[in-house]
């Protein structure tokens, strides 16, 4: 069974990649299986600073789901360089330097500074968090200013750019087909769905920030959505995200359009689950007549 | 750490809305007083921290647990014999010091169960070990006996004064006259509050909604009391932190 | 326990309204108890000519949730009037007439039609349906669209008109604020969020029309979220609804900002659940201090 | 039609991914063959609608279902002790003719079953039974005896062969050269449409993605063969309709 897939600078030994903020720097899943044995890895967010993030509690469970509402803490860009690249250069898989910042040069200067490191494939711009200079909107929420960073990062990149799109929005298409023209080479859909929990006991929300990110199978159904109508309008290879558990679920979302997927929380319902799904995942699609991933790709709209 | 199928060879109701649960699992002996294990509970997403009891054998562990929501609730509901998957051992432990007199224990409600096996292990180095335990009421009482058979001088308070003494844990403290100043200690907020403004040397356990629970997604973080940029993970540097460390 | 509820044209004697679509016209229901039990129905989404709907299959389960695509099956509103609401109204409950249509006109139809039935307290909305006039996009996703059918409701209708959003929309709020300002005297909030499943066998989608209305718990953080939103920008009343299953459920609406829920899917899930809400809602708001439904509204901000 | 927490007795496999399972319920008597109950399995959303197969007594029924998915996986693991709630009974039933000569059942796959409680029926007015069964292979065969026993005239078509007749039902029918004209039916769309093309008189049942089970959310519909502007919901008018009712 052939599980590669060649993407624009990723060279992926099979399609299952960590999501970002899932997985840390890998570090902690190191212990617990060799990290050579996935695709990829899409980092913790970078942002040009050191960031502690917001208050806790921080996490709330959902049916089928959790919020999130970290806020991008990180070392930094720099500390990330000098810490954990060097580390992660030790294992052969592809790495993804997700992007996040409060301004639009906030991922130029990350981008700028991560250039140099071989050890970075791609970048994966993150433009679902509120932006400081457009009153706290996402860059993600608005076709003009996704296209925007998208140019910028494009311009300072000499690595392939993908953009992480927000789920939050009436129209995804018109995101997607925006940052395809300003030059992304590829798209990561779906970031998290804003949610909030509220305490019984307190009647103030669970959260410290109030709202959060909805992730894991309660989303999949709105994640697999995207991908269908998005892939059908640009001609830019997709990242699927949003509620992957199993093999099968990585065939819906290959069905749907995606070339490869990310898993995010489930690594936390099953620290296994990553290998698991690419052990798996050979067996799935010959059962439903595959020889490679490539060849589910689309199925369902072709 | 690692996560494991084990078989649940006991589950019982020890206190109100208290379980005691007994797992086998083969590296059990690989915990350390004050580490966690990460529970899977049927139905629900993600794990429920619970603390490590007590390592009774090399091939058995325990764990105390409170219902106070539906995942406890669930977990409760679990029969000898049933298979269950944990995640663990996680987290800091207990660091044992043999170079002071006696120590002290202090534990509140569901904070009372990993000072067992704490117990434990100081009483094979034949530790003076006092232990004042606080619960809400005489119905939540448990582990009392446990504490005593190790050889532990124990105090119990409660807030509403139906057993023990009348009051917290530092009533009771202060009635029994402890003169102990190194102490271990585990419970509520308030209780972690009222030990670190009388004692400077020790330990506590902290608590923190968890979501990997092994350090990788910085859910549960907590700033540190002195440097302006350092923060902490409850779930890999803790839950044990010396006491002053943490600002919570 | 003080469960009464008075939001403009209806009085309801507690706040539970089994939600449009996932009740018909509570003929089935009324076998298994008597409906003036309930605080309120809101029945099918009527159109002015009877419609067959979407070809089948129109649901799938996802998790924690479901999808449908029902497509506004229902007699007409002519055999409503004719058939349904004189045998509604012989139950002591507030019903809430659903309306949908394929244009702005339709709405008006049918609102003009219903205004004569003293069975009918209040409208409701339903504009997340795509509308052919506007090349099949919801009204409910545009504020200037959305405001255009809610004026041309006000003027035609003789009772209050609420107004139901739908959630697949970059602001809850713009929407909500331009709705209030064209006259809306209340707010539902949430309708279903898009998402599709894909079979595996055949590589194509379950549902027949490709994609589907998620609803269920899984969407319930979504919907608290919007509510909590919405109900600090305007000054009418919001009746919320998504994922509710339990009297918890409930509160935590109501501490989000709403005055009274709709239960929609778990009706299918267990079909005695808007009693069982009902028995069990006076000991949740006791168990959190409350002595009226009221005092809970909103608290999540005040 | 009402929801019911039932003890299930009995849940055993009887041919591949085949289980029968027999549950106690008071009310079993008032359920009609044709009809289904709809089952709410652990850790599922939709109620899964299964068949009506047996009223053996007054206060048991039993339903048999295939392991086609996550849904009757989890069913399968059900044990005799365990309380399931059950939705029921839900939908149309079969008619009883007497006035007919003889009647053939057919029956395929997990169509097979609601046709086991309609043959005791018939059996009660001495009716002459013709039964024919169609299954994939011989591993998958279930009910030949139960039929027979009931006093039935029963035939085995297995696709491959390795079972009685090779073949569909219709050519077991054929073979048989059975000459009852008033069929009821249950089975794939494939056999439902041989039937038709071949049957005027009497009943088949449908299938159809259902969520209420009751009526109420118009998920579960076909529309009229002739009648322009009527439709049918399978779970309320149906699922037993006249051959040649529906358009499917
Ligand atoms: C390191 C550590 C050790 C612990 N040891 C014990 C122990 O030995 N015995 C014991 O009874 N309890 C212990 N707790 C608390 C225990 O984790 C919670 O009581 C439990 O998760 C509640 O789950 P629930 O589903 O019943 O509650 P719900 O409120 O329904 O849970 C909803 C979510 O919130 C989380 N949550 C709720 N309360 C807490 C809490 N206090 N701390 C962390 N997460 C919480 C749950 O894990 C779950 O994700 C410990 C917590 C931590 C962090
Ligand atoms: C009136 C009626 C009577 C039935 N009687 C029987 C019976 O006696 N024995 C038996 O084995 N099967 C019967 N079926 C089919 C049975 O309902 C499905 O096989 C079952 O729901 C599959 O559930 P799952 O979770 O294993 O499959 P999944 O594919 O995982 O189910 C996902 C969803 O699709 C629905 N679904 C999947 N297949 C079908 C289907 N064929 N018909 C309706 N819904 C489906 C499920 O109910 C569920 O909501 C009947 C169906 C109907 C409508
Ligand atoms: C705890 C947590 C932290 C996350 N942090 C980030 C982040 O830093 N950057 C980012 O782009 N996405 C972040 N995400 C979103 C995930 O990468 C992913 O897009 C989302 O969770 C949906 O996938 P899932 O349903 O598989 O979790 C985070 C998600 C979680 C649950
Ligand atoms: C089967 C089904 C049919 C529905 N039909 C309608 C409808 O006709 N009009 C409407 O406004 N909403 C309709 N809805 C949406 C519900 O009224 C409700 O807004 C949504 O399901 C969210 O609530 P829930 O999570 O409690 O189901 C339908 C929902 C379902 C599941
Ligand atoms: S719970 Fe994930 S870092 Fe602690
Ligand atoms: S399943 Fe709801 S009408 Fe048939």
């Amino acid at each position: 069974m052939d599980l590669r897939v060649k993407l624009p600078g990723l060279d992926l030994k099979n399609p299952i990649i960590p999501a970002s903020g899932c997985f840390g720097f890998g570090r902690e899943f190191a212990e617990l299986y060799d990290l050579s044995k996935l695709g990829g890895i899409a980092i913790k967010s970078a942002t040009p600073e050191r960031r502690f993030g917001n208050p806790t509690p921080r996490v709330a469970e959902t049916p089928s789901g959790m919020l999130n509402a970290i806020g991008l803490q990180n070392p930094g860009v720099d500390e990330i360089i000098e810490k954990e690249l060097p580390w992660l250069a030790g294992f052969d898989t592809e790495i993804i330097a997700n992007v996040a910042g409060a301004t639009e040069d906030d991922y130029v200067t990350v981008i700028e500074k991560l250039n140099d490191s071989p050890v970075i494939k791609a970048y994966e711009l993150n433009i679902s968090c509120p932006n400081v200079k457009h009153g706290g909107i996402g860059l993600g929420t608005k076709p003009e200013l996704a296209a925007k960073v998208t140019a910028m990062a494009k311009k300072a990149a000499k690595k392939p750019v993908y953009v992480k799109l927000s789920p939050n929005v009436t129209d995804i298409v018109e995101i997607a087909k925006a940052v395809e023209e300003a030059g992304a080479d590829g798209l990561v859909l779906i970031n998290t769905l804003m949610g909030m929990r509220i305490d019984l006991a307190t009647g103030k929300p669970i959260i410290a920030n109030v709202t959060g990110g909805l992730s894991g199978p309660a989303i999949k159904p709105v994640a697999v959505r995207m991908v269908y109508q998005t892939a059908q309008a640009v001609n830019i290879p997709i990242i699927g995200v949003g509620g992957i558990t199993c093999a099968e679920d990585v065939l819906e979302f290959l069905y749907a359009g995606a070339s490869a997927v990310e898993v995010g929380m489930y690594n936390f319902v099953d620290p296994y689950c990553c290998v698991k799904i690419i052990d798996e995942l050979p067996k799935v699609l010959e059962k439903y007549g595959f020889s490679s991933v490539g060849e589910a790709v689309g199925k369902s709209f072709r | 750490m690692q996560a494991a199928d084990v078989r649940v060879t006991e589950n019982i109701k020890i206190a109100k809305d208290t379980y005691k649960m007994t797992m086998e699992w083969e590296k059990s002996s690989t915990m350390r007083p004050g580490q966690f294990v990460n529970v899977q509970v049927d139905g629900f997403m993600l794990r429920r921290p619970i603390s490590i009891s007590l390592v009774p054998d090399r091939r058995h562990f325990v764990i105390v647990y409170k219902i106070v929501g539906e995942g406890t609730a669930k977990l409760s509901q679990v029969k000898a014999g049933d298979i269950i998957n944990i995640f663990g051992p996680l987290g800091s432990s207990y660091p044992i010091h043999d170079d002071t007199d006696s120590i002290l224990l202090i534990g509140g409600g569901v904070g009372v169960p990993p000072l067992l096996e704490l117990a434990r292990v100081y009483k094979k180095i034949r530790m003076k070990t006092y232990v004042v335990l606080g619960f809400n009421d005489g119905e939540s009482v448990f582990y009392e006996e446990e504490f005593k058979k190790l050889g532990c001088e124990v105090y119990v308070a409660t807030m509403d004064g139906s057993y023990g003494v009348k009051g917290t844990v530092m009533d009771a403290i202060e009635a029994a006259d402890i003169d102990s100043t190194f102490v271990y200690c585990c419970g509520p907020v308030p209780m972690l509050k009222a030990v670190e403004a009388k004692y400077t040397k020790g330990y506590m356990s902290f608590e923190s909604r968890m979501a990997c629970g092994m350090g990788a997604c910085m859910a549960c973080v907590a700033k540190d009391k002195k440097e302006e940029n350092m923060y902490h993970r409850i779930c890999k540097e803790g839950p044990v932190f010396p006491i002053g460390k943490v600002d919570y």
